[in-house]
């Protein structure tokens, strides 16, 4: 048992932490932007562009990677240590949905050939990711997808739609799942994974506002999109193989606790200053204090796992729901703390830290459903995790 | 003991849906929510010639109804998320007149409340955004026949689009804060009132409204002078209660929609709404529902037959705000990402609850009121 | 709307409350007995059955009975107001099993005779029932029940196991429901309720100690016991029925709120002697106070459908919810108040109310399986309440 | 970071679950919860033939293991709801003698607690129950070379079966209450001591202790007189932790058994296991068990690196005893009417798990350290 970090791993968190405050965008230390809320931020994706290639330059975008394909070979406690501090200083540039998905399945289901071809433009933060999971009506139940990829000669074309699709609006690639086999049964085993350029013609991105008025998510069009045959992972109808074994990645990238913490120092911090915590605010304080505190235990505990190379069963999905519910509970106690200035918008002169309550706020709705619902995870705990039984 | 509604109150329910149905649909809503002052005069005359404007207004003073006629419309204001300074007009306004004017003052004042002709707020909280007496620091010092106002407001509701504030400012200094608080009745054209929009998540129409040296005669005194507060516990119990039957109608529709889309969307072969997690949440959202209802009703029928209700409306804005919370993150679930964009009209309904929540005393100072 | 009681309504409460100051057991109302914790008291069958005569003496068992069965065609709010001032009054009698499960049972369903043969003994609180339902493995799903009652001339013989009978050690009679048809599609159809004399041979009642320590519970086996047909409630295989109609009566016969409304109170004037209330206590306490004022409205509500002779839906379920939680609420509210105090058995002189607050405490336990576990109550008021489809 | 138990951690806990699996069927633990005293002394001795009694003490006073090897014993303690004076003796008993005691005291107490001879138990709260230095009440007043104790100590654990108490006094009165407070070793069989057993739900055995003009030679105080409440501190901490540790075997059982139930028990012709509604529950009790481990193994393993453990360790307090709270919640819920019978054993783990959570401070005693 040993609950601290090396000496090694000090040393880099000082040296990310010293390197963050000279790099990270100023403005957004003072604005103490959240992760999740960064899209509320005026030419963030510029920012954010720019930040992942200091960070690709540095190394700390493949920190874990095999040293052969450019990685450092290092323990995944340095992916977390960079991301704690990330947190902790408001700063962009870790595009997830590149280092933590793409890259490893990658690395794991990938011919030698597709990794020396992407893994490098990810490792160097220039080449942004995006996934293409989710389709309209086919969420939780993604193996009823429905976009269809047909053999065409040296070609699979693509025609269907995707939805949710996270920062599609700038991706440069998309990881995409489609169904290659209609016949198949059951119907997971007819999907396939693709990596696609999004310049590819066909392919149309519309924008979705959230209810925080920001613009994460968008709905792909694939309209007779020829995808190369090399750019298959693992195999066609090997999709839903990659896509299992890449979801624990997926529930363990983003530290909800590390968000949740910093968020709330921010709003402890201000609400401080202006002395408006009453008794019932100081307790529920305390009590965010240990739930922040649980949830990175059982994030390194994760970690400490994966660390070890043991094998992951519920212990994703459970880091993940206590991850993201504690950024809603303490995104909720921000409302309960500024009340009336906390609903004021972010484009309001009033408004507490920059508005970040309110747009913390709104944003944490869509925490239960990310990366899958609340209810699939708690699905995925009782029935892969404790060997409860299907009721189907 | 009656749980049921009488004729005229179902006469009014079923007037205030249809009307907002066909009036207020989805795209006016979202268009209201963007909207600078968050109502069209077109739809004003509509309420006023219903008689809606004039509702819990004595008949002596063109209005019609009572309380619990303006409840059960309010519960329909709320399912249909109606944004519009109804709320600030006729439960703030004409209830801070019906409650400390004089004769004269209602016959002013009241009948074009009633008529649709002027649209009051109040100005009530300051910054520390609390409804306590001791929040009050605006002065209003005597300078022969006026006061001379100096101080501001904040969180006003629909200032944008008001005719005439009811401003609650310290008079005199003393050692119980609330001796020493008056109410006057004040044209907003007024000389020296700035007013400026705050921008809210809500679509709640919002200012902030400053006062430099504003005159106002002596006779725009509504009650007595440095005897104000009790009127305004009066005037906030009856706001606190109509948010209620607001987030009662807001929490209404979150569930009617949530069933709807339980009903229809398929996931795994079957209806989601087939689920046990997802019944168990939608049959605690009955609870919820249900519960908000009647503690709404028996608190609006203790103010609307002149009982004490301090103690039962402190119960129906507590529990309805914490159960209202539970109900709208209930929605969300229910509806994954779909109620997460900004498309979807769930949220308006969830940022609107929200606001309800904190207007008129959150729960903490509800529950506080309960600590006996 | 209307949410006051007639001044006639007053009158009775008046009534009931000077009587019971009067007339019952005084050590109960110094002990502040708790209705589902009277077991725990000395004597406590004998004071129970003698206050229960008291009760009939007065026509109070049978206030909302027709008068042509010797009730007084009241409103249920009279039952209602009766029962809060037995709870107010830490006072036993009211035999909710004989009132409020056999007596509509009968009344509702049964022949001219059985009325005429059963009602008298429930009205006078001499003849004491309980009711034969759960079998060991058929809880929630009683309709699978296998206590077999086979014809046999005039008479039925039944064979079988009940569990979980609820005073079962000190009832006259018991209401039974058996299987009469093995093969009926679906299982319910072959159902049939009896009224079984408890001294008839072949019965043998076992105790069944709850965590409390208390006897409410037992085992009855019966062994080749012969019921005259004449007992059968609405024709043979027609108990599903009979069971339906009655649930709901069952679910609302206990007013919750108001035993927890009385133990809160117990609670907080004990406390606030002692001054040990801190602050969270006290927020606590008020919203304790709002969730007792809800369920009581609630209960209000049904008790006002059922005035109106309006058929319930959901709302008895909810209302049982609603009451049973809030006495689940407020007992733990006793735990956290006490603290080691409360850990103290009823037989420890120290221990806080003469041990209401462990004793209460460890009862509640039970609330969320009687009448129906709450898994059940919540999927009645999704799947009759709010029309969503079952997953079978 | 290392979440794993090393060899000797594996060896310990494997030693004492199949111990107590052998030993400590249902059978015994239901007499042990009626029993007098709570223990055997063949139980006793066979405890100190594993070295268990000397747990956590050092090895120059016959001790073995570290704060680790006792955190993963006193899991599987939990696990098997073993009631006895260890934790008494072991944890209390030693740890003060380890914190506080001279050299001589150690050497004279310590080994004998090794090897299973005494039983030893700390006498601290009194009548508020509380574990602050201002509800020490005790005196001890100075008369020679003795010290004369008067008043009463309440809950004291194990004093039924205890040779010794460590008992916590006030010998001197002064502005900060926790100063002027001294901790004594005191032989029960002391003229003047009363011990009166106490009743408990749990089965814990407990009693209140009345001192009447207690004579104690001056030799027995352990530390420094006046100065003993840093030590007092130091002991309720590695107490609290220790009971979370309890707690947690407790929570697993819990989960374990109604997991085994849900699996067996068919409603509608399915395991209740099935159900989504039973799922969810079970998904989050195992949540709530996991990071009520891990909360536990971090304030244990500060403390046993002699780090600052106290904001660990009021983490791991609250959180526990939520958590469990929880836990027990559903595992009665996963059982239906079974589970709620005096013969099934679910309810002395419910008992237990209830005087932990108040045990050397209660949810709320230790969010306030949280607060700061």
């Amino acid at each position: 048992m040993d609950f601290k970090f090396t000496p090694e791993e000090e040393a880099f968190r000082k040296e990310v932490s010293d390197f963050l405050d000279k790099e990270g965008p100023q403005e957004w230390q003072k604005r103490k932007v959240s992760f999740f809320d960064m899209s509320g931020q005026e030419n963030w994706i510029a920012i954010h562009r720019d930040m992942a290639q200091k960070l690709g330059a540095r190394g700390w975008l493949s920190l874990h990677w095999p040293r052969e394909y450019g990685g450092q070979g290092l323990s995944p406690f340095y992916r977390l240590i960079l991301r704690e501090e990330l947190a902790k200083h408001h700063c962009p540039g870790y595009h997830s949905l590149s280092v933590d998905f793409v890259a490893p399945a990658i690395l794991l289901k990938g011919s030698d050939a597709l990794k020396k071809r992407y893994l490098p433009g990810i490792a160097s933060g220039k080449v942004m990711w995006c996934e293409g999971l989710s389709e309209p009506g086919h969420g939780s139940d993604l193996a009823s997808l429905e976009t269809f990829a047909g053999e065409e000669d040296d070609c699979f074309v693509a025609n269907g739609q995707k939805i949710w699709t996270t920062y599609a609006h700038f991706a440069d690639w998309i990881f995409l799942l489609a169904r290659t086999d209609r016949q198949a049964q059951p119907n997971y085993r007819g999907l396939t994974f693709f990596l696609v350029d999004m310049r590819t013609p066909g392919i149309t991105v519309n924008p979705i506002i959230n209810m925080a008025g920001h613009h994460d998510f968008n709905e792909v069009f694939f309209d007779d999109v020829r995808i190369p045959k090399e750019n298959i992972v693992d195999g066609v109808n090997r999709g839903w193989y990659v896509a299992m074994a890449l979801l624990d990645y997926e529930r363990t990238s983003d530290l909800g606790y590390a968000i949740a913490g910093t968020l709330l120092n921010d709003i402890v911090e201000y609400a401080r200053e202006l002395d408006i915590l009453d008794a019932e605010n100081k307790r529920r304080m305390a009590e965010l204090v240990a739930e922040c505190e649980v949830a990175r235990l059982t994030h390194y505990h994760v970690t400490w796992m994966q660390s070890q190379g043991k094998v992951l069963n519920y212990e994703a999905a459970m880091c993940k729901l206590l991850g993201f519910e504690s950024i809603q509970h303490v995104a909720e106690f921000g409302m309960q703390v500024f009340k009336h200035y906390g609903l004021l918008s972010d484009t309001s002169s009033l408004a507490p830290l920059y508005g970040r309550i309110s747009s913390c706020y709104l944003r944490s709705f869509g925490h239960s459903m990310e990366a899958g619902t609340s209810e699939i995870d708690r699905d995925v705990i009782a029935q892969r995790g404790l060997g409860l039984p299907r009721l189907r | 003991m009656d749980f049921g509604l009488n004729e005229q109150q179902e006469m009014m329910q079923t007037m205030a849906r249809d009307f907002l149905a066909g009036e207020y649909t989805d795209k006016v809503l979202k268009a209201m929510v963007k909207d600078e002052k968050g109502y069209t005069p077109e739809l004003w005359k509509k309420l006023a010639s219903m008689n809606l404007t004039g509702l819990a207004i004595p008949e002596a003073y063109g209005g019609v109804g009572d309380f619990l006629d303006l409840t059960v419309v309010l519960e329909e204001m709320g399912r249909a998320c109606f944004i519009s300074p109804f709320f600030a007009t006729v439960v703030l306004g004409a209830t801070s007149i019906v409650e400390a004017g004089s004769e004269a003052q209602k016959k002013e004042y009241l009948p074009r409340i009633a008529e649709g002709k002027i649209i009051v707020t109040l100005a009530l909280t300051e910054q520390s955004g609390k409804y306590t007496a001791d929040s009050i620091k605006m002065k209003a010092a005597r300078q022969g026949s006026d006061y001379i106002i100096n101080g501001a407001k904040l969180f006003v509701p629909d200032a944008q689009s008001a005719d005439y504030l009811i401003c609650v400012a310290r008079t005199s200094e003393s050692k119980n804060s609330q001796d020493g608080i008056t109410l006057f009745i004040v044209d907003i054209k007024t000389a020296g009132i700035t007013v400026k929009p705050l921008n809210t998540i809500s679509g709640d129409k919002q200012a902030e409204i400053t006062f430099a040296n504003v005159k106002i005669a002596a006779s725009n005194v509504l009650g007595v002078v440095d005897k104000g507060w009790p009127h305004v516990e009066k005037i906030i119990q009856k706001a606190a209660v109509a948010r209620c039957a607001e987030m009662v109608g807001l929490a209404q529709k979150a569930l009617d929609i949530s069933l709807e889309y339980a009903k229809e969307r398929i996931a795994f072969g079957h209806p989601i709404g087939a689920f046990q997690s997802i019944q168990h949440r939608c049959a605690d959202m009955l609870i919820d529902l249900d519960s908000s209802r009647f503690a709404t009703y028996q608190a609006a029928w203790r103010i609307n037959e002149n009982l004490p209700a301090a103690r039962e409306a402190a119960i129906a804005k507590a529990w309805v705000g914490q159960a209202c919370r539970r109900i709208m993150a209930s929605a969300h679930q229910v509806h994954g990402a779909i109620g997460f964009t900004e498309d979807h009209i769930l949220h308006y309904y969830t940022k609107k609850a929200r606001a309800n929540e904190f207007s008129f005393g959150d729960v903490n100072y509800n529950l506080e009121k309960l600590v006996v």
